[in-house]
């Protein structure tokens, strides 16, 4: 195949690429922390209120 | 002999239950008062009689007939009359009364006559935004003598409105059960109707 | 068969079983997705490295598309069967959805700048997937606005399906529009006919995608679940 | 079928006596138009060029001021419910509430446009071709708008968030709209533009006020 140093600075064109390729990890990755995040926070404050109201299996 | 029912209606408002395993029914003639806390879901047990809103579970029947299978057949049924005037201040009080009458094109009383049995005849032609909060009440309430239909729908009809008007109020339901009608209607006043059921509302559990 | 999964319990269950599996191949298609799309594919002769970004482009356009319609049916499911997952899944796609479209934008711009020498055009491609971008993020601003749940939904649902109709003429619409004005030779996309060995890096970067998808879908759709949960009962509290 | 007619006439009747509102979307419209050879320059060639498009877009953004009124006053009075109530299918209340938007809103846009014609230096022979695309692509900002009014009701910022929803929406009309001028210029003839757009209208009118009116049921429910 190529030959790897010119891949890996891409010459003239590694200013448009790599921003591509950062600019994707970031936002796919930043979406993947917010929803966990959010789960986690959710879930914890589901467990904190089904402490709350102990016999409350009913319903699930 | 028309019969008006509801069988162990569960209903749910933005998340929260405010009703459930409510039961009713009433006959030619009859009243059913509701009576309950702030909340416990009168308004909200007129409105899914109206058709507003469907209940969850249980279905409420018109002689059998579940009433959202035709609710344009339910709609020639009832007058509602909810919380809200639904008076246009731009339009004078015969405008807003005749639009109503017009609209659902039955045969009931005319405008004119309507506005004189709840005592505001001599308002006919003033616009309606320079009305009082109980004349424009009363100014609703011409919609259910207007509309001819059999089953009233009245969601506390007294707000706002002094004795007389409604003792004429009580006069009007009497006058309709006495002919054949029915009403539901919620209240936190005693209106003493001659012939009415009760069902009182709890909060939900 | 729907309403077997419809049970939010039931869900939870199958969906913590399924979501190792996605996450495991997932990374497997993204770690050999990038390495094709980074290292072992061949420099077009006409775009030189940029065709890289391509790796990231064209799946993420497909996605954006994909998301949309997978919103269309959820909506029309809830819809039409009041069913309470599917609207979940409406509601946890679009977020996922506008990330990958602001992605189609975002690098179609920086592939755009060393190709065309602008960063935007009013290219009818660019055009259109700006408008889904504009209707995903109606669709999240509608949905919020109501203080009650459930209206939001069924309001929501009722315009992602106006929107989903309109997009077909929307897409035709710009394509006309820019015709009209510039000849389409130089801004094609597409470019030259694809090389194989392109091929394999850009498969392997849309299956990475379409398994991010499904992973994150669910685990978007758990935490709806348990909000809703934690909504009854916090109404629970206060009735009682 | 009367009771449709009584319920136009209450439109109408209504928008007539506040008809201040008309007026200020006639207003918005001129003024917008206006400011545009202060933003580009007074360059008449210049202006004859983009004069078509701003005048689309003003009128577009014009519309939208009126739009989240459509529902909003029987909403806020109760009288919504009413209406759902009433004999009248709500699909026709939908089509009488747009029909009397469109007279008293997309029908003066198009009246008022001439004077900006001439004000932005359209050249005339394509003045026939533009009147035709308003008359045929207002009514469809009424519709669309009329689903988008919908489904603000009860929201919060109703008004921006109604431009969010509805104006990706309009982008095909604004399309086909303008391109009629240019096609009219170019010689190519702005026929298949006008169908285009008739065709946008004729499915607009078969969809929206269903879509309308359930939009309608959800927010008295």
């Amino acid at each position: 195949m190529n030959n790897t140093e010119t891949i890996l600075s891409m010459t003239k064109h590694a200013g448009y690429v790599w921003p591509s390729y950062g600019i994707a990890a970031l936002v796919l990755v930043g979406l993947v922390v917010l929803s966990l995040r959010a789960l986690k926070r959710t879930r914890a404050e589901l467990e904190r209120i089904e402490a709350q109201m102990p016999r409350d299996k009913d319903e699930a | 002999m028309a019969v008006f029912s509801g069988h162990n209606i569960d209903c749910v408002r933005g998340e929260r239950q405010v009703l459930s395993g409510a039961t009713f029914s009433l006959e030619s003639g009859a009243a059913l008062v509701l009576r309950g806390a702030n909340g416990s879901g009168k308004s909200t047990l007129l409105r899914l009689m109206a058709g507003l809103m469907r209940p969850v579970a249980g279905a409420i029947t018109w002689d059998g007939e579940d009433i959202a299978d035709d609710p344009h057949e339910h709609n020639r049924r009832i007058a509602y009359i909810g919380h809200a005037d639904a008076v246009k201040p731009a339009l004078s009080v015969t405008e807003n009364v005749s639009f109503w009458s017009e609209l659902s094109g039955a045969g009931g009383m005319r405008a004119t006559e309507a506005l004189t049995a709840l005592g505001i005849g001599h308002l006919a032609d003033l616009p309606a935004r320079y009305l009082s909060a109980g004349q424009r009440r009363r100014v609703t309430l011409t919609r259910m003598l207007t509309s001819g239909a059999p089953l009233w729908l009245l969601d506390e009809p007294t707000t706002a409105l002094d004795q007389d008007t409604s003792d004429a109020l009580r006069g009007l339901i009497d006058r309709h059960l006495a002919s054949g009608g029915m009403a539901v209607i919620s209240t936190h006043t005693d209106l003493g109707l001659a012939s009415s059921g009760l069902l009182t509302l709890g909060a939900a559990s | 068969m729907l309403h077997y999964f419809a049970n939010p319990t039931r869900f939870q269950r199958l969906s913590r079983r399924i979501e190792p599996w996605l996450l495991v191949a997932m990374i497997l298609c993204f770690a050999f997705g990038l390495y094709f799309a980074l290292f072992s594919s061949p420099v077009d002769y006409q775009q030189g490295h940029t065709v890289r970004i391509m790796y990231i482009h064209v799946p993420a356009a497909w996605m954006a598309l994909f998301c949309y319609t997978a919103m269309a049916v959820a909506a029309a499911v809830a819809m039409i069967w009041k069913h309470a997952l599917a609207d979940v899944a409406a509601k946890a796609t679009a977020p996922i959805g506008a990330v990958f479209t602001f992605l189609a934008l975002v690098t179609g711009s920086l592939w755009g700048k060393p190709m065309w020498g602008t960063w935007w055009v009013w290219d009818a491609r660019l055009t259109s997937v700006l408008v889904l971008f504009f209707l995903y993020l109606g669709y999240m601003a509608l949905r919020d606005a109501f203080d009650e749940p459930g209206r939001g939904a069924r309001a929501s649902a009722i315009l992602v399906l106006v929107g989903f109709v309109n997009v077909p003429i929307i897409k035709f619409s710009v394509d006309w529009w820019n015709t009209l004005h510039q000849p389409s030779s130089v801004l094609r996309m597409d470019g030259p006919t694809i090389h194989p060995d392109m091929l394999t890096p850009l498969f392997l970067m849309a299956a990475a995608f379409q398994l991010y998808y499904f992973w994150l879908v669910l685990v978007r759709i758990r935490r709806e679940l348990m909000a809703n949960r934690t909504r009854a009962l916090r109404h629970r509290q206060a009735a009682a | 079928m009367n009771a449709v007619s009584v319920l136009f006439r209450r439109e109408m009747r209504l928008a007539m006596r506040q008809s201040a509102d008309s007026v200020m979307v006639i207003a918005f419209f001129v003024i917008a138009v206006v400011l545009f050879p202060f933003g580009v320059g007074p360059e008449p060639n210049m202006l004859a060029r983009i004069g078509p498009g701003v005048i689309w877009v003003a009128a577009l953004l014009a519309a939208m001021l009126s739009m989240d009124r459509m529902f909003m006053g029987d909403y806020e009075d109760g009288s919504l419910e009413l209406l759902v109530l009433s004999p009248v299918a709500l699909e026709f209340v939908v089509l009488v509430k747009v029909l009397a938007h469109w007279l008293t809103t997309g029908l003066p846009l198009i009246v008022t446009a001439p004077l900006l014609f001439v004000m932005m230096n359209v050249p005339t022979e394509i003045w026939p071709v533009l009147l035709m695309t308003l008359l045929l692509g207002t009514p469809v900002l009424s519709l669309l708008g009329s689903v988008g009014a919908a489904l603000v009701l009860g929201a919060r910022r109703g008004g921006v968030l109604l431009s969010l929803l509805v104006l990706p929406l309009l982008i095909p009309v604004l399309i086909f709209a303008v391109g009629s001028g240019d096609a009219v210029l170019y010689g190519t003839g702005a026929k298949a533009n006008l169908m285009l757009l008739g065709g946008v209208l004729l499915g607009s009118l078969a969809l929206t006020p269903w879509a309308a009116a359930q939009a309608l049921r959800e927010a008295v429910a």
